[in-house]
């Protein structure tokens, strides 16, 4: 009791909790999943991503591509290593996202089907992320803040690199504008679905609020990507495949028109187009790599016992 | 002389497209999380330098090609890249030994190109010479960790030894247009390199307690543009948007 | 009416293009000889009978454009073929069981077609019905022996029927186009076929000792372009040729 | 002594040998021999067209090339069958060419590059198979003999189809002449070594001769090739890529330069483009495909026993 009221002193005066304070165990649980997820997310991310590096339609964007599935490795990276100052290894969450107990972001299940998308994912995708983790670097826990300052300054890079592909479209051939739009028309509302269910409907939100790993709640952050997002697709000429889309002058903001929650939850349970095979790419990456990981092991094992010989042959 | 220099920067070229794209298929495939990096890595360093070469080449042409007209508009048998590059990846061990072995052959080329008469290649190469040791480095690394790994690693890299052995070879074959850019103070001849690749090569595979055995039969064609039957399938990929939409800017 | 009739051939003619692909890659890795045979001898059935809807959507579209131009040169989001035969091969079990749904699905809807009241497309249906025949006994044969061999072979058919699962229903997906098709008395409603797919492969499915166990979650979106990532690269190799050299004759 | 005199007098008398009649080891042997590497070339000689198959540049010469394909595993087959007949099974027949025992034919170890490689495998490499194969039809062991006259009924038709795939190339652009002048200038020197080395080199000539098996040495076929095929590509405006072909009044046959035996043996004895890669794609295909030989035998004895129960229970 009097340990759960210091700790909410602390987060409240904006402290930062770093992995050797003491925490209740709801908060690391709460952590844990969060950035865990989080990791995955990257990790899984790199697939429709480099789905297309090889088909890349230019050699500026070839290298640009790389450049970002690369960035997304990284992010994973420091998300994993802010997740084991928590006490939970990269092999645990890794073997957890393979059997599929740990989830991952589900806008990742959609495939990418042409070159748009990657402009797309970088506009839509990355932009509802940042919208996510500009507040995460706020975040309570120190770890997972500084890793999050770091993942949000490469993610607007990221996110304006899309838009440029966006806007090469759109002000390309009438066939690279269907292309555009009809990316715009498979992405946006997954992206919008990306923010979570409604604050009425969502688990977790209020303790998160409260311990201030979250800042705002998912309908706040989603209305934020709207108002941030439809005028960039207007400048692109672009049509948004909502047509309750329109802006509130009394609100202040865009109105939009329901989600669809059904297909939500489908892609979430596995019902996507690409779960199942996102999942078994990482597996064959996971159960292929085993000789490289076993061998690398047992290589740095060798050297030690070569390294403990000629000491004691030296002594 | 404009003539072989546009072969030799076109065959250099093509050398780091090819092999930057298969490195590029390992994208989220990778034995774990840090090699999903140092892959997409190395090949974005391979794509730079081919961005670099094609520039330079187009230019030399002076037809008004772009760098990406040159990539990706050629036909099969108009690319020049050596047979190594186009290898299919194979396991994660014959990836390394492949990159290993280009990085050894680039590494002395840079070097010497990099006081080249020529000072776009030497600028280009100043550049490449710093990326090219650490491939070797990272790849070299993992054929010591390999060889000298488990009894499974040890076999799968002397399988890789194996079936490389014939693309060797033709790394160091020199012809006309080499000789005109040794000639011309342009670039070193393939040949004279192979003393530093052995030594590089070598000092590794000692570490990785490996052996090197030569092919019965060194396999070439690539210079000449012919191919093993993979390049056609990396070209059907590479090229598909460009010759989908002719004339497209992206 | 001729733009649904059309949209109707091109669905058609698109599952058999793309299926008769994916069998053809098979050519010469079959796991015996007398299956080196029946594969290309399966997929040339699926590439005639590609062929003759082709043409015939051809002369419906009545734009000049030929069998080949459909084929090989649309977007991919134009392709309107199920998602089920452009799914990977998989092992050999995967294969069959793939070729079995799809032939257990189209032997039904050509015996119907055969008495269409478009004569076009009867004749075709007439022809096509006796392959299909064949194609059910041959892949129905393979999905006995592998279901009712080895406890490898069970195990592999286990997954392949997983695997396959959630592309059974877009099989029998209608909508307006295969609505105005049955009105006009063209072609039989997709979702009237499903009794007879259940019954063969049902059938088959007791001698082979198998269960089959719907997904959880169908697939779909095929008809309407949208694809696995899988597609693009079938089409990367399909189109390649056409691609690269637009307007040649062959 | 007696046997091998009788034996010859049948032959000479061109009586048919059939799978019962008595026959010396050495002319069972040379057929083993030669049946064998002609089934296995049948075999490996789907692979280097089956490579365009997915890319054929018309839906009609795709379905040709599938017809054509699923012919050489039918040639393949009624060859083993023969070969069978001299008490050597398939799978003894396949071990011997997956261990790098057996030969087949070293023209498919090069690889085709162009689509004009199937026209140019078509037209020269099934026309000196012909050539080849024509007097095996009245070859004096009667199932190889049987076996040949399907064979060669097929072959020319495919003969005639690749001559017609380079003759559309020759009759088409720039570029599509250049394809076909490309894969003459690479398969011409190949196909003359078809027909292997020269009679004063050959090891097994003289006594096939004598036995009937061959009916014309090498260098003959390999003439009767050259004076058949150089007026079909003059025809097609092509350049052969031999200066010294031209042709001779005098003998009434075309001269030709001389053949690079050093490339022949290289190829032969593996350094070709392809030799690797051929047997590893056979390898793959046979061990992949174990599971499936296997499960067909287990079920072919389940259903033996089910069968052999429901008798007894019926007696």
């Amino acid at each position: 009791e009097a340990f759960l009221a210091a700790f909410q002193a602390r987060i409240d005066a904006e402290d930062k909790i770093e992995p050797n304070d003491p925490m209740p165990e709801g908060y690391r649980k709460t952590l844990v999943r969060q950035i865990g997820q989080h990791a995955h997310s990257e990790i899984v991310g790199m697939l429709p991503e480099g789905n297309w590096i090889t088909r890349a339609p230019s050699l500026r964007r070839k290298a640009a591509l790389l450049a970002k599935v690369q960035d997304e490795g990284g992010h994973g990276l420091y998300l994993y290593s802010a997740a084991e100052t928590l006490g939970v290894s990269r092999e645990q969450m890794t073997e957890e996202l393979l059997s599929g107990k740990a989830k991952y972001s589900s806008i990742f299940n959609y495939p990418t089907l042409t070159w748009a998308d990657i402009g797309a994912i970088g506009w839509l995708v990355d932009g509802a992320a940042i919208m996510n983790q500009i507040p995460l670097c706020r975040c309570s826990y120190g770890p997972y803040a500084r890793a999050m300052i770091r993942v949000c300054k490469e993610e607007s890079f990221h996110q304006r690199q899309g838009y440029e592909i966006m806007m090469t479209l759109a002000n390309g051939t009438a066939e690279q504008k269907d292309m555009a739009q009809d990316a715009l028309d498979r992405w946006w509302w997954p992206s919008l679905m990306m923010f979570g269910p409604h604050d009425s409907d969502s688990q977790h939100g209020d303790r998160s609020m409260k311990w201030k790993i979250k800042r705002f709640t998912n309908d706040e952050l989603r209305q934020k990507f709207v108002d941030a997002t439809v005028p960039q697709g207007e400048f692109l000429g672009l049509t948004f495949p909502d047509p309750e889309l329109k802006w509130n002058e009394e609100r202040g903001h865009y109105d939009f028109g329901p989600i669809d929650w059904d297909e939500f939850w489908r892609v979430v349970k596995g019902g996507g187009t690409m779960n199942r095979e996102r999942i078994a790419a990482r597996r064959k990456a996971w159960d292929d790599g085993k000789w490289v990981r076993e061998a690398a092991l047992a290589h740095a094992e060798k050297r030690r016992a070569r390294r403990e010989a000629t000491k004691l042959a030296a002594e | 002389m404009s003539d072989a220099l546009l072969t030799f920067l076109l065959r250099l070229a093509d050398d780091h497209l090819i092999l930057g794209h298969r490195l590029s298929e390992w994208c989220g495939h990778a034995p774990m999380l840090e090699e999903d990096l140092a892959m997409p890595n190395m090949a974005l360093d391979l794509i730079g330098q081919a961005r670099a070469l094609y520039q330079y080449a187009a230019e030399i042409e002076g037809k008004g090609r772009s760098e990406d007209d040159l990539a990706y508009l050629r036909r099969e048998r108009d690319y020049v890249n050596c047979l190594m590059v186009e290898r299919p990846n194979g396991d994660f061990g014959h990836t390394m030994l492949r990159q290993l072995y280009f990085a050894a052959f680039m590494e002395p080329f840079w070097t010497m190109a990099s006081t080249s008469r020529d000072e776009t290649l030497a600028g280009i190469a100043a550049k490449a010479v710093k990326e090219t040791a650490y491939h070797i480095r990272h790849a070299g690394e993992w054929v010591v960790r390999l060889g000298d790994g488990t009894e499974e690693s040890r076999r799968r890299m002397e399988a890789a030894i194996d079936a490389l052995a014939p693309y060797v070879d033709e790394l160091f074959e020199g012809d006309a247009v080499s000789a005109e850019m040794t000639k011309a103070g342009i670039a070193p001849e393939p040949a004279s390199l192979r003393a530093e690749f052995d030594r590089t090569v070598g000092a590794i595979f000692a570490e990785a307690r490996l052996t090197f055995a030569p092919a019965a039969y060194a396999q070439t064609g690539g210079r000449q543009g012919r191919h093993g039957e993979a390049m056609g399938f990396i070209l059907a990929d590479l090229q598909h948007m460009q010759r989908t939409y002719p004339g497209a800017t992206w």
